[in-house]
């Protein structure tokens, strides 16, 4: 067992020391019916070599980001990560240490984390952020948790159609038992049009959920939106891509500097690997009037017995260990290691490389979108401007052959919308990062086009 | 080796002009920012991140992480926990691109190991469960707790009698997550007392049992280490008023092929594989909170689930639920595909498929130890936690008596009377001896509680020494563990002070 | 510039402390006639993320024992290297670290090191160990100079045939300035016979370089060779391969303790990347009464001011930075790192590991041998027994064929023995270790079958 | 956070039948070992390795580590080691198996990456030297030095003069490896003098230069820190005597695009990438020693080099040499193989082609700095050390004078005179502090010699720091000086015991 110590002498000793005969006797608590008098029925026990070697097997059946030169997006992103981030992500100290409960041998991760904070609260322009969440959705979830609980309004909550669908279901979850509503406005245009929103909003609406950009890629008027939403007196939940704010406005100062209220963001585009969906990085900032409804651990700066400057979790009355039924939300493991990686990115990045990101991310997908544009067979299925993702249509219908051919030829094309919205069959969303070349660019639009010419044979192949 | 000119704050060590991240030029044409995006979108600058050069960045990180205890480097018998080594074969397993890389909405042909992976889980976790459905989707323990209290709220709404169902039986010696989880799936949440032992007080429960009950949440063995003597009777009574059992598996590092959920009556449990199967706590996270339920809770999963298609079978609908490809072309061969599941499902409960980093790791703790090892696994927890407990009880009460499962929890009470040391006295006195904490003031029912769960992973030369160091604390001068710990750079943070004019950012 | 702190302001302040008006300025010093007065003619600068994607394709140029199923030895094994071992050796302070000049801030290294030592004295039989040379050949070279200068013979330097021949030729490279000749014993059976090597022997021959097992994967008579160096007043260098220890004799047993005088080693094999030959481990152990002589740095156990027990380095005056010309060896950087990783890797095996390890080399490397053997085309070049190597003939003499399409098939086959002995040039030297598993080598043995098959083709190919 | 528990020495830690590894079940029908192997052969025992399990190795080494000062964690300036950064991403590229996990004799065409990235090194050596011709395979400085002299004796013997040029000329502050390298490649040592400034002195230099003279080994910038002034003059008068002129190229870091071996009339030079480059120091090593040398001294360096065989061309001989079907098949695209050389090669300087990891980062360094970058690391290196000089000179007389290039040498002779304290003292001292010292007592040519270095790898807030520190330092009562370090566990360990009856490894 190569993870346990004790050799056959020392549980001879345990066991005497107890007073007891054998381990068995220990289990004797454990009712003798209720036991399981079999072995479980598991694979057999694998040395480290062994288990490597079927875990290497096992990989090397998938496809990925390194071998196949991926389009997708919708809110999981292929964003270089710098080895840096590994170095410090990969420390013992860090990723083999708990909540820090004891602060004064956790100082390294309060630190980290009180950082981490301070860079959202500067991301976002909100005052106040916790110390991680799950991941977008179940953040953008807890978000309007938080808004009901702040507007006393149990009615309804108002979301755009443009709202990533995996955050729409989450938030429609968390609500159901709770007996509040989600209606869900038409984006028509790929961006919800504010006048139509206001019609939704009634006095029992806690919150609309704005993501911008949004599952679309596209720039949503946030200005409008805002005011509307708050002449309503609802709250805004704003969700953002972090990347694109080296670009674009933050959530705090949308309609000059009314803002959102609670902006949630999914946080692995921030140096955290794809690895299909999670762990990644909730990311949550709000107003600080609104901090004793936040969920999630919070670090705050204070001084010790002697007066040196030090951290401890803070406002910890808002949480379930404490307040147990009476808690602000359940959350108690979170995603501590992601925020210290998102820090790191952060660090490393700066202002100038956050903005060169973003930048590059616009520049690249602009040119992608205008490629296929130029297309007879391919169109932009909106119009607004979009940030790194844009939705085009296959004016044949034929998104499954694109994504098969595309595969086949070395890409993952993108992701394919009917599955999320029926009448978006014909529509593929992609998204280009900045690892993206205009090389793989071109050879994607070849392939696509290819495509194209073979329409006949891959009819043919779709019909069998 | 202390240096604590690179551990000032980030936004210290920032100065104008500096940067460690060199982006490429731009290798399409570029256009006018204001041509492409409404200027009324754009920010006038860039958030205040601070301006850093990459050796800085190294070294401010990597100072800082020396100032954690971690289980890497140190004896860390935080109870409840479960902070058990984290195998290095782990992390190179979820390092590799073939699942780092993956993207959760690629093709599924090009998933079949990542889904095969996923597939197995869900099997071997209902093989130690018990319990034969599966999802593996909850992000951590208390979202698993969420999620089942969804299923069973899906349950009695199927059944028509969710009005009926309203209660959720909690006993008071349960972990915060549980009443906080039942109340946010819209339950209603009665406490149920329980004995020294952590067991449950019979009479209050028959008290407190009634048909409006919809699901008793059981941690067992329970938070004090002890396996629930009225387990099958709790079970029977539950039942037979409609109402389910959910399991807190938060403590299955004990019961590892001793026992199972199912088979002492449970209908619903969570795992932490951040705790039973090694995954890593991240300085606080990432956990996961894989669910097994009863096959008569399988429709009411959230959805997507992994199926598994043999040779030669088709799927059904595969292509509705953006699978690609899978009703085309030839014939499969065996794979796995995503099952979007049953109209009854209850839905989403979170973004993608899970928190799969750490079910891959738990996947490859699994494969390591067999059958055999996962219940050695248990077999020594218990055997450290009992050997810790018959070294300890000589000069700390151990309320609960001579026995238990993986961790058990002495008072400080006595101690406190005597000479006015709390157990964060002692607590805090043991980091200066090099050992972490165990956890403190839990569960609720121990006054002054001392929570210690060694894990199987430790020697018993090291509960040898960290009884030694735990007698000798108890007998030092009460000024001497007030003012504890001494050796550590601060000492006893002023949370109070914290929290009346909460400093969470760093100003200016 | 990712590394430089200095910002223009920083620049300006410094110039200004400094009293000077530019860099420029500060680069008179060299004159003007000998300034290079262009840029440098190397490719430009890239950022982290194209670095990686430049380096990553080139690495795709490469086959390697991930993808390739390697038969190769020859002093460069595929072993298994636990995940431990990585995330040890990945630790900043052990590895941006330098020689402990200062000890009180390197006790980590230090401790490390005399760790190290006393795992090499353990497996050699011998007193003591330094902390590390360069790799396996210039430790065998120290050795030989190490002798030379113990027994004052400048005359020969005595190596049976079966010697590595890379160690050989370094060994000469060595003496050749210094006026010492080597002298070549033959080993056609694949070891070498004591009684030839006896007549080798002369009253200026100041040792026998020995390896056991050998380049050929033999087992020498150890025993005898012993006897007959030490008859001759000479000393014996063994060079040994650190897992075969798992079940042969240490080299200080040899001929019942008499054994050799100086051991040294290749150390990749203890936890190391193959790495393309390098950076690799020397490890050296000798008998008490030459550690005087030895090369490189030796850490030593004392006590500090207060009494506590502590490691330094010591037995410096044999070092260049202290007796420069009067040194026993040029030696400064050694392979700290790799020392390090041997320590973890054998900390990880134990006894049980290492023998079970040497057993599966034995065990499987002779299952391919009687497979081979089975062959009408092929057979064992040597009778001797052998460990985890061992030499085959191709009767049709194509090697070269065999390499390739073995090559192809996803086999890297053996080392082709021709570059180094001539009249081996129908032979390959094949090595199996723990990690080849019965299913790769029947189907390696099934392409060179089925090369066999197809000799008239490969025939053609190799004339065309 | 201190454990002195699990940094225990290995064989403390040690108990029989732990076991942190477990290899597979033999899959191939096993034989008697005796029947394998001769019985005399074998042992009676495996070696007496610690027997552990893998928490408690984990353990163990991580707290080990942390008892180190690093460049990831702390200022080195140890001068003449160049201890700047060594960036993450050149630890990535190393580790990437494309690289890590070939074979030295694999087949040249599986091979051809790593070929690519080996001629281009050359390419690049020979750009940054103004030396044609380039050797990768020496395995760290010293063996570079040795190797040139090889190269060197090998020149003079083709040329029938080895009998005549016998003697090597070495400035007495040339680092320790310079004579002893001379003597191991069979020369005859002749020590030259040099001035205050660490220049040769030019009277001593006349006095020794004679016909014997084969190799003039300089350091330059030299190891003061001083670009030596006469360098076109010694090279004049050594090329005139027929003898050859070696740099020791440690200092590179100062000259990196300002000027070149090959320009200032050196024949031959060696690299330390460990320094120049960034090749991580290991806790002593690897590192890497590549040569260069002039056209005329090709063809006596050691085989195999990396060549290129444009497209369509065949290369000549390859077969014998090894390379596998570079003469068979199809014409070849252009690629890379290797050239064992002219019968006038020196032979072989170690087993396989060299220390290609260390080469590797250094490759993704100078790809990462382009030929501006390079300068303009020489630049911030010369601006640093010159800028550190003019603060610290103030307190700590700089023999040399106002300026340097990337490194200078103060002296404590004058505060040895006054307080009694010495180089030592100061160094042990700067450890309280939390900076790692400065090389002391090198060169032997400076009195107390404190050999500062800081690279362009530090800010100007660190440097400031350090010499305020210094300053500090410099002003303390000679008796907290003596006993220094104080914060530190241990505390000038007792080198004289040690070395009187070494202990050298763990007995019992
Ligand atoms: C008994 C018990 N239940 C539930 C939880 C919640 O698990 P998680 O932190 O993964 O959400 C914990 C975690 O500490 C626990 O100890
Ligand atoms: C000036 C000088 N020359 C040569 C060397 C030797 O280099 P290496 O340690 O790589 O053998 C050093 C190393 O410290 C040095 O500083």
């Amino acid at each position: 067992m190569p993870y346990i110590y004790n050799t056959t002498q020392d549980v001879q000793d345990m066991l005497a020391a107890i007073g007891v005969e054998s381990i068995e006797e220990l289990l004797d608590m454990v009712p003798e019916d209720l036991r399981l008098g079999r072995p479980l029925d598991l694979p057999a026990a694998q040395g480290e070599m062994e288990l490597e070697q079927t875990i290497r097997t096992i990989a090397g059946k998938n496809r990925h980001a390194g071998d196949t030169v991926s389009f997708l997006g919708g809110g999981s992103y292929d964003h270089f990560i710098p080895a840096v981030v590994d170095a410090v992500g990969s420390r013992g100290e860090f990723y083999t240490s708990y909540t820090p409960y004891q602060a004064e041998v956790a100082q390294g991760n309060l630190q980290a984390m009180f950082e981490y904070q301070t860079l959202i609260t500067r991301m976002t322009g909100l005052e106040v952020s916790n110390s991680s969440l799950y991941d977008g959705a179940t953040s953008a979830a807890e978000g309007v948790l938080m808004a009901i609980a702040a507007t006393r309004r149990k009615g309804r909550v108002v979301v755009p159609a443009s709202l990533h669908p995996e955050y729409r279901q989450t938030i429609e979850t968390y609500v159901q038992c709770l007996g509040v509503e989600v209606v869900t406005i038409p984006a028509p245009a790929g961006v919800v049009d504010a006048d139509e929103l206001r019609t939704a909003l009634d006095d029992q609406t806690a919150c609309v959920v704005l993501q911008h950009p949004n599952f679309f890629g596209a720039l949503e008027d946030t200005d409008s939106i805002t005011r509307v939403t708050h002449d309503a007196g609802a709250l805004l939940v704003g969700v953002f891509d972090p990347i694109s704010l080296g670009l674009l406005k933050r959530p705090g100062d949308w309609n000059d500097g009314d803002g959102a209220d609670i902006a949630v963001a999914e946080g692995q585009c921030l140096g955290s690997p794809m690895a299909y969906g999670g762990p990644y990085l909730g990311i949550m900032a709000c107003r600080e009037k609104l901090v004793r409804r936040m969920p999630g651990r919070i670090v705050g700066q204070t001084v010790d017995r002697r007066g040196t400057p030090c951290y401890t979790l803070t406002l910890q009355t808002r949480e379930q260990h404490i307040r147990r039924e009476k808690a602000t939300s359940n959350v108690c493991s979170n995603q501590g290691l992601f925020a210290l990686r998102a820090t790191v990115y952060l660090s490393l990045l700066g202002p100038e490389g956050l903005k060169e990101t973003a930048t590059l991310c616009l520049q690249k997908s602009r040119y992608l979108a205008d490629r296929l544009s130029e297309s007879d067979r391919f169109e932009l299925a909106f119009a607004p401007p979009t940030f790194k993702e844009f939705v085009f249509r296959d004016r044949e219908g034929k998104v499954d052959t694109l994504v098969k051919q595309s595969l086949d030829a070395g890409f993952f094309a993108g992701v394919p919308l009917g599955q999320f919205y029926p009448d978006l069959d014909d529509c593929l969303l992609v998204c280009v990062t900045e690892k993206r070349t205009r090389a793989e660019m071109d050879a994607f639009v070849e392939v696509l086009e290819g495509t194209a010419k073979d329409a006949k044979d891959a009819k043919l192949v779709a019909a069998e | 080796m202390k240096n604590t000119r690179d551990t000032k704050s980030l936004f210290e060590l920032s100065k104008p002009g500096r940067r460690a991240t060199r982006l490429p030029v731009c290798d399409v044409p570029e256009q006018a920012i204001e041509d492409l995006l409404p200027p009324s979108a754009l920010a006038e600058r860039a958030p205040e991140l601070p301006e850093l050069s990459e050796p800085q960045v190294v070294r401010h990180f990597l100072n800082l992480s020396t100032q954690n205890m971690s289980v890497d480097t140190h004896f860390y018998p935080l109870g409840s926990c479960t902070m058990k080594h984290n195998p290095k074969r782990n992390e190179r397993a979820a390092a590799m691109p073939g699942f780092a890389d993956l993207h959760p909405y690629q093709p599924e042909e090009s998933l079949q190991g990542m889904l095969q992976v996923l597939y197995e889980m869900q099997e071997y976790l209902s093989e130690i469960s018990g319990l034969p459905a599966c999802s593996l989707q909850p992000a951590a323990g208390a979202h698993g707790e969420l999620t089942a209290l969804w299923v069973a709220a899906a349950y009695f709404r199927d059944q028509g009698t969710i009005n009926r169902h309203r209660k959720v039986l909690v006993p008071d010696s349960a972990h915060g997550t549980n009443p906080a989880s039942a109340v946010m799936a819209g339950f209603e949440v009665v406490t149920v007392k329980t004995t020294v032992t952590g067991a449950v007080d019979m009479d209050d429960f028959h008290a407190k049992l009634d048909d409006h009950v919809a699901v008793f949440m059981i941690t067992n063995p329970n938070t004090v280490g002890i396996f629930e003597p009225s387990m099958r009777e709790i079970a029977d009574e539950v039942h037979a008023r409609g109402g389910l059992i959910y399991l807190d598996g938060a403590n299955m590092n004990a019961i590892l092929g001793v026992t199972r959920a199912g088979d002492f009556g449970a209908d619903m449990q969570h795992y932490n594989p951040h705790k039973t199967f090694s995954g890593p706590h991240g300085g606080g996270g990432p956990g996961a909170g894989p669910i097994c339920v009863t096959e008569e809770l399988r429709p009411y999963l959230p959805a997507p689930v992994v199926a598994k298609v043999s040779s030669g079978q088709r799927v059904a609908g595969s292509s509705e639920n953006g699978g690609i490809g899978a009703a085309d072309g030839p014939l499969p061969t065996a794979h796995y595909h995503l099952d979007f599941g049953s109209e009854k499902s209850l839905g989403r409960v979170r973004s993608f498929f899970g928190n799969v980093g750490v079910l891959l790791r738990a996947y490859c703790y699994i494969r390591t130890h067999g059958p055999d090892g996962l219940r050695r696994v248990s077999e020594h927890a218990v055997l450290n936690a009992n050997y810790l407990l018959s070294r300890v009880k000589h000069f700390l009460p151990v309320p609960q008596g001579d026995r238990c499962m993986h961790e058990f929890v002495a008072t400080v009470a006595p101690l406190k009377a005597a000479k006015g040391v709390t157990a964060m006295d002692l607590a805090k006195r043991l980091l200066d001896y090099g050992f972490h904490a165990p956890t403190v003031y839990f569960p609720l029912t121990v006054k002054e509680a001392f929570m210690i769960e060694p894990t199987e992973t430790e020697s018993k030369e090291t509960l040898d020494a960290f009884a030694e160091v735990l007698f000798r604390v108890t007998e030092e001068e009460p000024d001497v563990l007030h003012a504890a710990p001494h050796s550590t750079a601060i000492s006893r943070p002023d949370e109070v002070a914290a929290a009346r004019k909460p400093v969470m950012c760093h100003c200016g």
